[in-house]
């Protein structure tokens, strides 16, 4: 296939960045040597997230049926499956967005299951929606000043008493630099000031992310975030996911159709079917597995 | 619509009040500019009566502006910033009056009422606003818009109900009583509604008349009314009409509070939360946000505003009944909210100005007005008697009937324009217009240099 | 949005067990105190508390018997307005007024039919408007002296509203077609307003008796039936089959259920989305017509504000069995009529239309999408 | 309309007394101002703009007898509302009305007067709110009236019940507001006090679509008779749902408030079973006003005419005698022109009656209603009642009794 | 593949047809105030399989919209069969024969699978069963779920539901807004195929798709739409070959 030097092309940056990524997180932990950081460093790649046995069921349609997995730090773990599998739906039940009707969800070693979905964003875990849910009638800029977690003024009586409220101004003025840095950083900052449901597909797919980042997660869930994305976007996006996995020491969860981006970006990909885990592995493994080919990607690819 | 703010360097000491100087500039033009629009027409209404009609008319239209504003801002809080579709207001002014009444009402009244000092009662009223609300946005906030709008208006026909009710009454007094006789310093007989009778409110325009008048009675004024009554008696303004003047300035001070705090929690990450939670609360949650605790404090907050705007207003009449807290009335706090522009607090004052000017005085007092200049002779007892002439071309006796019969033809008037202005103006007076949700101007960049595009070519 | 409600749904199934529960204990122990009652058994609880006590079977039969005429008019109203409401996706607060309407229009109609050449048409035009003679029973509006006026009223109610509902839209609605839900909404309220008070304006503010109820209560099989009663619930029942019937077997029904599905994918399919909307306001305004006549045939007195006070109850009705669905109308209102008429049986008469705002909101909270939702009707 | 408890109208002795600040009366010519506060809309709307008619009569008459004075009457509408009363009151006020007749109901005018009229010092004058506690208001005086206090009207209807209709056992249908509360309970009290068991007492609200709610629960216990009380407004719907609901077995006794002879018609029965009590209106001038009233009006007068008639004049009177649009100089000249000792005049000597009160004369106006004499708490001291029942589609007068004042 | 080498008949053939079905001729478009597309020019000839790609907010979405009625049209021309259609409403340009298959929210959920394709030939005064039982024998699991409400169908099948209903009135033009969208790969296959075969039995295809480079290799011709107007214009293989599109547009 004409794309077949792209794919090793790209094959090897992921490589790299996990070989750098792997460095920092489980041989040598650099310059930095207090007791928490060698102690988290002996055991061997931290897992925050695990998912174990989730049911979710809609009426008479039971739609995540007993799936569990784990997700290791600072990894990009792809999400596959064909259409009803219940990807999304396991994203909810992560995210807090829906209760399961049985099976624990534990994040960095706290089980979260049925919490709020403010609770959970709030402990570090933040997601994307698979349709992009900008807030319409909000300026991209206030849309990006929204994220930040524990925001002194969203104490009412401090965003009203005189004396109280210029902490609040100073707060504000600080997380303007950090929002305008980060409008820069996904290209945006053209349309801080237009309301964001103005913003075409890709812009709003972008605003996503950089919302979600914008709260400084440990952990993100992104669901379909290339959908409907052009290819050449696509691309960017991609770019800066390794960036913030490789320099920031993010993890992602990440949810996507397009075999190419999962086969080319993922260390461990997990494959759900009718509400399971079908097959779970390597891409190279997973592409291969009759199964999977069997119930998701065809024969064709 | 980005007409944020235009002016930048704001963020110092005072940042939040005079951020945005020229729009603010701006408004007060608009403001000020509709309220002697209003001021114009209504003095041609009452043209020729006097300087006491003008200057009473002027008050009693100021009046309403500056309740219906209340009314507007709190509503705007719950439902042009947090999407609140609450259609109750209604009934939480009555609670906040009813409780105001009987914190503070006569002992030897009928209904009798505890005694307590008048700002103690408002401030319970507003407590009891505020609670009510509480216990109404527990359960209903987990519900869908439309289906919130008709829980807090059932909820509002409850409440008037109850309030109306004679055994509600009796029982609500037996039971204030059996707790007023513990304590030693309330009187022993507890605290009624007054069932459809309704209750004597100690009025909060009543402090305001002792400062003119000995024992508020008209007749013998205080140093400072005589002093006031030197000047406006000679000009022909009857004493009454500038003690309630007075008030009238009272109130316009507490509609710039609601407007300064109103303001303040826009202008706020406070705000911001609330903005997102009408857009989109799965966002919001999924972002961090409490969205229930949030829901929770703007209802109840707002509620107490709601309920502080009935003591002001329809305490101030000295009396209030239960049908004074008909779901119209929340209807026209709407009108006034929609008008301006819902989720802008200058709209919601000039939405008021408006929809009182405009709308519920203005066509009423055209009528009289016209009613008054032009003798059309008697008028016929019937439609049928009004038209039947003018197929013989005689539209005289139809002029008749339709003055005789304006208070139905002001209605009409309002429904109409009403129509017309939702069809013409759908974002309100100001054309929707969006007050960015931040303590500090957004549009201010720090110090970088201008990104172009670093690596990747530009987008798309 | 399907997530989130979903979502507050399911998060509750548990914690909700429990006040179902204890509304189900609730609404036993009611049931229990009722027949108690009924039976005349009477356990003393506390000095002035007792459980059960008596209360005739009659009695007890009217009230019942009253609720479900209430309730028949209040879902017959109720299915024009869930009708608005899904497919036109606003809450019409004018559509009480459709109901006066349609009362005004018809009882006009029956008066010219029983009165003619008793007193001039003009005075019959106006039902009695400025009050004073001739009265009802000179004129003879009713179903055993001019069973045909009455049937005439019925169809000129129907038929003038449909007009006035199809005119409104032309000249209201059209021109705000795809705008939010809201906007129609406060429009609706102008569209109130300037209803009620037209009518006001033509036909005069008193509340007046217009239908002559001589010897419309007989005998039948030992039961004493009141005519009028009875042509109201036939009316109205024949009516809801007639709805059901079309809705589920036409075209026209499916291509409405299309509509409050999704009004976009409706246009693009090639479904004339005006004509479904101008059939639903004929759907909607005919029965609001009928069922203001009805209400009239069954007071027996007409007044400006008729439907705007039945308005609240009409929406509570609505709502609690789901918008959009016409089996929800119908049980919301029958369920509203009755608790409106039987609370009194444990309730003092002023908490009784309270009770049915009150049952309304616990409904919502078990069930926050109305009982109905989901189902499928039209 | 209606006054309850306090058999408050003791003292009969003449306080007509000093008379005769025989002040200047300024100049004829001067405008007399005189505000008419009715419902003209609302529950009492049909009554309303009758009463205020009966009002305006006075003005057209003395125009018409081109008296020297600019006889300004205000009019305002209370909706049946206090608080659209208030409101509207407040407006008069502020233009400067002195003196008010009206307002109608006493749920209205309890609240106009306390909130209103008392404060700014200007003479309140209802021709129908018979509530028992406006005897007993704290009123500096300026507060009267030229109907008698329900009461009397209670204790008459109980006598009625108990006497006439031979009731065991009564239950009460009442308009839940002061009007309907207060006559509800002297009726209640004078019943029991009689020997009488009240069973059921029920309130309803105005215009609601139903009252058989009302109805069964008020029935529930089979009195042998019911006592109604309320407006035509309601009152059509209720008798309406009562005859459909019921049959016509029970004795059913109302008050003035549904004292209209267009209720049988209205609706649909002959209600033959229903028998009431009304304040008679039968004063010396009564024959005149009633024609003067149908003549310019082309009906007969109904309830509260003549005493909306009677306050209009007495007014207007004591405005003249006065010499100025002052509310208290206004409430001072009252008894002098009303109260006996001086010329008795009446309703078809007005004009007279202003040249002698401007002379400095002292009068004893005699009304259409009643003589039209103040006790010192502003109520009538001799007043009528009639016990009228519903006949062939109208009204008939079964008995007169009159109450002086002990 | 076999598809490919009908395709690449196909192409040979199109390009020296003369029946021109639809027209696009310098078409301005937009929403309310706001005009997204200027002076486009698009045209499809009898049986033709054309395919429009392009960047996000290019304005592919709203030409597909332009021809249906459904934008607010602002100046040239839409010519279906000769006959000017804009300015047409929605329901009057599916009786000149197009359908139109939107991006999203394409079923009506709460209705079945049957009923849906009953609403497709709402213009026809009877349900035509004939045709029903057509689109069953091209979609085979339609007639085994025909009373499933198509709201709990998988967004695969959902696919189905929407183009079937589309195809009840056998259009001479289907109108398809990313088919593909949000499929699963087998789907996605599964779906192109039968959008050949549809165009086998004589039917046009106009299609948006971001899945560009399948849709390229298996159409007649393709447009590249940038920033509401036309950017190239070539047969699908001589596009994909392109190296300027290839480079912009394409992701390399
Ligand atoms: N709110 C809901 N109510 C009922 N059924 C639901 C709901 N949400 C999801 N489902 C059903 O659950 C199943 C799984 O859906 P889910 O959205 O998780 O699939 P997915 O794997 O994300 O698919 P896709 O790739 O198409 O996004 C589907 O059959 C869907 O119809
Ligand atoms: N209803 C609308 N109102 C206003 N602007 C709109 C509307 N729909 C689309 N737009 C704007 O029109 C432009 C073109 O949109 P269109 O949907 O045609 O793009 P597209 O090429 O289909 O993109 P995508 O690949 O993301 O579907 C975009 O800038 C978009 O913001
Ligand atoms: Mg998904
Ligand atoms: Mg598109």
């Amino acid at each position: 296939m004409s794309d077949a030097s792209d794919e090793t092309h790209i094959d090897e940056a992921v490589e790299t960045a996990s070989t750098s990524q792997g460095g920092t997180a489980t041989v040598e932990p650099e310059s930095r040597d207090s007791e928490v950081e060698r102690a988290a460093a002996s055991t061997p790649r931290t897992v925050p997230l695990s998912v174990d046995n989730l049911r979710k069921t809609f009426g008479g349609i039971t739609a995540v049926d007993g799936v569990s997995f784990t997700v290791e730090s600072g990894t990009v773990t792809g999400l596959i499956g064909p259409n009803g599998a219940g990807k999304s739906t396991t994203f909810n039940l992560i995210a807090g967005a829906l209760e399961p009707n049985s099976g624990t969800v534990t994040f960095n070693g706290e089980d979260i299951t049925g919490r709020r979905p403010d609770e959970i964003a709030n402990k570090g875990m933040v997601r994307t929606f698979q349709i992009a849910r900008e807030l319409p009638e909000m300026t991209v800029l206030e849309n990006l000043m929204l994220a930040p977690k524990h925001q002194l003024g969203e104490d009412l009586w401090r965003s009203v008493v005189p004396g109280a409220r210029s902490t609040v101004v100073e707060q504000e003025a600080e997380l303007r630099e950090r929002v305008w840095e980060m409008l820069e950083f996904f290209e945006i900052d053209h349309i801080a000031e237009q309301e964001a449901g103005t913003l075409s597909g890709g812009q709003r797919k972008l605003l996503e992310m950089a919302r979600a980042l914008m709260t400084d997660p440990d952990l993100l869930l992104l669901d379909e975030p290339m959908a409907g994305v052009n290819p050449t976007l696509e691309e960017k996006i991609l770019d800066r996911i390794h960036d913030l996995r490789v320099n920031e020491g993010l993890t992602f969860l990440l949810v996507e159709h397009d075999m190419d981006v999962i086969m080319e970006n993922c260390e461990h990909v997990i494959v759900m079917h009718q509400g399971k885990v079908l097959a779970e592995g390597e891409p190279e493994a997973i592409k291969n597995n009759d199964q999977v080919i069997d119930a998701y990607l065809g024969e064709d690819i | 619509m980005s007409d944020t703010n235009s002016d930048a360097g704001a963020d110092g000491p005072l940042g939040g009040l005079f951020d945005g100087l020229s729009r603010r500039s701006s408004d007060l033009l608009l403001v000020f500019g509709a309220l002697f629009a209003i001021y114009a027409l209504f003095t041609i209404f009452v043209f020729g009566q006097g300087i006491n009609s003008v200057v009473s008319t002027l008050r009693f239209l100021t009046f309403l502006i500056l309740v219906y504003g209340m009314l507007a801002l709190a509503l705007n809080l719950h439902w042009g910033y947090t999407g609140l579709f609450n259609i109750g207001v209604a009934g939480f002014m009555a609670v906040g009056v009813y409780t105001m009444a009987m914190l503070s009402g006569d002992p030897a009244g009928s209904p009798p009422g505890l005694g307590l000092p008048v700002p103690i009662g408002i401030i319970g009223g507003m407590v009891a606003a505020a609670l009510v609300g509480l216990v109404a946005a527990l359960p209903a906030l987990r519900l869908k818009a439309d289906y919130l709008a008709i829980v807090t208006l059932g909820l509002s026909e409850i409440i008037r109900l109850t309030y109306n009710s004679e055994a509600f009454n009796q029982w609500i007094q037996g039971a204030t009583s059996t707790i007023t006789s513990r304590v030693g310093f309330l009187p022993d007989g507890g605290a009624g509604t007054g069932a459809g009778s309704g209750i004597q409110v100690p009025s909060p325009a009543g402090p305001v008349r002792t400062l003119f008048f000995e024992g508020g009675r008209a007749g013998n004024p205080t140093p400072l009314g005589d002093a006031v009554f030197a000047v406006t008696d000679p000009i022909g303004i009857q004493q009454n009409v500038v003690v309630e003047w007075a008030y009238v300035l009272v109130l316009a001070v507490v509609l710039l509070g609601f407007y300064w705090l109103l303001s303040r929690i826009g202008n706020s990450p406070f705000g911001r939360v609330l903005k997102s939670i009408r857009e989109d609360e799965l966002v919001a949650s999924s972002l961090g946000k409490h969205v229930e605790i949030f829901k929770v404090k703007v209802f109840m907050l707002g509620c107490a505003l709601m309920g502080l705007a009935g003591i002001l207003w329809q305490g101030s009449f000295g009396f209030v009944s239960p049908n004074d807290f008909m779901p119209v009335v929340t209807f026209y706090i709407f009108v006034a909210v929609i008008i301006g522009g819902s989720g802008s607090n200058t709209g919601s004052i000039i939405g008021s100005i408006l929809f009182v000017g405009l709308l519920f005085e203005g066509p009423r007092r055209a009528l009289g007005a016209l009613g008054n200049r032009v003798d059309f002779g008697r008028a016929p007892n019937s439609f049928g008697d009004a038209v039947a002439p003018i197929l013989s071309g005689d539209i005289t006796p139809f002029f008749a009937y339709a003055v005789a019969n304006r208070s139905a033809l002001v209605f009409v008037l309002l429904g109409t324009v009403l129509i017309i202005i939702i069809q013409t103006r759908p974002d309100g007076a100001l054309g929707g217009r969006n007050e960015p949700a931040a303590a500090v101007d957004l549009s201010t960049r720090p110090e970088k240099q201008p990104t172009t595009a670093t690596d990747g070519g530009e987008n798309q | 949005m399907g997530v989130t409600e979903s979502r507050r749904l399911d998060r509750h199934t548990i914690r909700e067990q429990a006040p179902l529960i204890l509304v189900g204990v609730f609404g036993a122990l009611l049931l229990v105190d009722l027949l108690f009652r009924l039976a005349g058994v009477e356990i003393a609880l506390t000095a002035n508390r007792s459980f059960g006590g008596s209360l005739s079977a009659q009695r007890f039969g009217g009230m019942l018997w009253n609720g479900i005429v209430i309730g028949l008019i209040i879902g017959l109203a109720g299915i024009g307005l869930s009708m608005t409401y899904s497919i036109l996706s606003f809450a019409n607060f004018s559509h009480g007024d459709l109901l006066t309407s349609g009362a005004f229009a018809g009882w006009a109609a029956s008066y010219v039919v029983a009165g003619f050449g008793v007193v001039s048409v003009g005075e019959l035009l106006f039902v009695r408007a400025g009050g004073g003679a001739p009265f009802a029973d000179e004129i003879g509006a009713s179903i055993v002296q001019a069973p045909l006026s009455i049937l005439v009223g019925m169809v000129v109610a129907a038929g003038v509203t449909i007009l006035l509902a199809l005119a409104i839209d032309r000249i209201v609605y059209k021109p705000m077609r795809g705008r939010g839900g809201i906007s129609l909404l406060i429009a609706s309220i102008g569209v109130a307003l300037a209803l009620r008070y037209i009518i006001q304006f033509m036909f005069g503010a008193s509340n007046r008796g217009v239908v002559d109820t001589t010897d419309v209560r007989v005998d039948i099989a030992g039961l004493s039936v009141n005519l009028h009663e009875v042509t109201l619930v036939v009316a109205a029942v024949a009516l809801m089959l007639g709805m059901h019937f079309m809705l589920q077997r036409t075209k026209l029904g499916k291509a409405m259920r299309a509509m409050a599905d999704n009004q976009d994918l409706a246009l693009v399919t090639g479904i004339p989305t005006e004509r479904i909307v101008q059939a639903t306001w004929v759907i909607g305004g005919g029965l609001a017509g009928v069922a203001g006549y009805l209400v009239v045939l069954d007071r027996g007195t007409i007044g400006f504000n008729l439907g705007w006070f039945l308005l609240l109850l009409i929406f509570a009705a609505v709502i609690l069995g789901g918008i959009g669905s016409i089996y929800g109308a119908i049980a919301g209102g029958l369920l509203i009529g009755i608790t409106y008429s039987v609370s009194l049986v444990w309730i003092p008469s002023d908490f009784n239309e309270a009770a049915a705002f009150a049952l309304m909101i616990l409904v919502l909270l078990l069930r926050p999408e109305g009982i109905f939702s989901g189902v499928s009707t039209a | 309309t209606g006054n309850g408890n306090g058999n408050g109208n003791g003292n009969g002795d003449g306080n007509g007394d000093d008379s005769g600040n025989g002040n200047g009366n300024g100049g004829a010519g001067r405008e007399v101002s005189l505000g008419v506060l009715m419902p003209i809309t609302g529950d009492l709307g049909s009554l309303g703009g009758t009463i205020r008619d009966g009002a305006l009569l006075v003005r057209d008459q003395l125009e018409d007898a081109g008296v020297d004075y600019d006889i300004n009457i205000v009019e305002g509408d209370t909706q049946t509302d206090p608080t659209a009363g208030v409101s509207e009151a407040n407006s008069m006020v502020n233009a400067g009305v002195p003196a008010v007749v009206g307002p109608a109901a006493s749920n209205v005018n309890f609240q106009v007067v306390e909130n209103v009229f008392i404060p700014n010092g200007v003479v309140g004058m209802s021709p129908s709110s018979t509530a028992p506690g406006v005897t007993d208001l704290d009123d500096d005086g300026y507060i009267f009236r030229t109907c008698p206090s329900d009461a009397l009207q209670g204790q008459v209807m109980g006598e009625v019940a108990r006497d006439r209709l031979e009731a065991e056992t009564a239950a009460t249908l009442f308009l839940n507001d002061d009007y309907g509360q207060a006559l509800e309970a002297e009726f209640v009290s004078a019943f029991e006090e009689d020997g009488g068991t009240v069973l059921n007492q029920v309130s309803f609200e105005p215009e609601q679509p139903s009252y058989s709610p009302q109805l069964g629960d008020a029935l529930d216990e089979d009195p042998d008779t019911l006592m109604v009380v309320g407006f035509p407004q309601s009152g059509i719907q209720l008798f309406r749902d009562y005859y459909s609901d019921y049959d016509t077995g029970v004795d059913i006794i109302v008050p003035d408030g549904l004292r209209d002879s267009d209720l049988p018609g209205e609706v649909g029965n002959d209600m033959e079973n229903v028998i009431g009590t009304a304040p008679l209106s039968d004063g010396p001038g009564s024959d005149f006003f009633n024609e003067s009233y149908e003549e310019a009006y082309d009906r007969s007068p109904g309830v509260f005419n003549g005493q909306a008639y009677d306050a209009a004049a007495v007014l207007i009177l004591a405005n003249i005698a006065a010499g100025d649009n002052d509310g208290t100089a206004i409430r001072d000249e009252i008894r002098n022109v009303a109260n006996p000792d001086g010329e008795v005049v009446g309703p078809e000597d007005l004009p007279e009656a202003i040249e002698m009160v401007e002379n400095g004369e002292e009068i004893n106006y005699q009304g259409a209603s009643s003589s039209v004499d103040f006790d010192d708490n502003g109520d009538m001291i001799a007043v009528a009642y009639e016990i009228f029942q519903f006949l062939d589609g109208g009204i008939e007068t079964l008995d007169t009794l009159d109450f002086e004042a002990e | 593949m076999a598809t490919e080498q009908a395709a690449e008949e196909r192409d040979a053939d199109s390009l020296n047809t003369d029946t021109e079905l639809l027209e696009v001729r310098n078409l301005d478009a937009g929403y309310g105030d706001l005009q997204i597309l200027t002076a486009v020019d698009l045209d499809v000839t009898a049986g033709e399989y054309v395919t429009i790609v392009g960047p996000n907010g290019a304005g592919k979405s709203t030409v597909m919209k332009s021809v249906f009625g459904l934008t607010t049209y602002m100046g040239g021309s839409v010519v279906f069969n000769d006959e000017k259609i804009h300015g047409f409403k929605p329901d009057e340009i599916i009786h000149k024969g197009i359908g139109y298959v939107p991006q999203n929210d394409n079923v009506f959920g709460t209705l079945t699978v049957r009923e849906n394709l009953e609403m497709g030939a709402y213009i026809l005064d009877e349900v035509p069963e004939d045709r029903i039982e057509l689109q069953f024998d091209r979609f085979p699991v339609l007639r085994e779920r025909q009373n499933q409400k198509a709201g709990t169908m998988s967004g695969g099948q959902r696919q189905m539901v929407a183009m079937a209903r589309a195809l009840m009135l056998d259009p001479d033009l289907l109108l398809l807004d990313e088919p593909s969208a949000g499929l699963a790969p087998d789907l996605v296959q599964e779906m192109f195929d039968r959008i050949d075969r549809i165009n086998n039995d004589g039917t046009a295809i106009l299609m948006v798709e971001q899945n560009a480079k399948e849709a390229l290799r298996r159409c007649d011709r393709g447009y590249v739409l940038a920033q509401g107007e036309n950017r190239y214009m070539d047969t699908g293989r001589a596009l994909l070959d392109n190296e300027d599109v290839r480079q912009q547009f394409l992701g390399g």
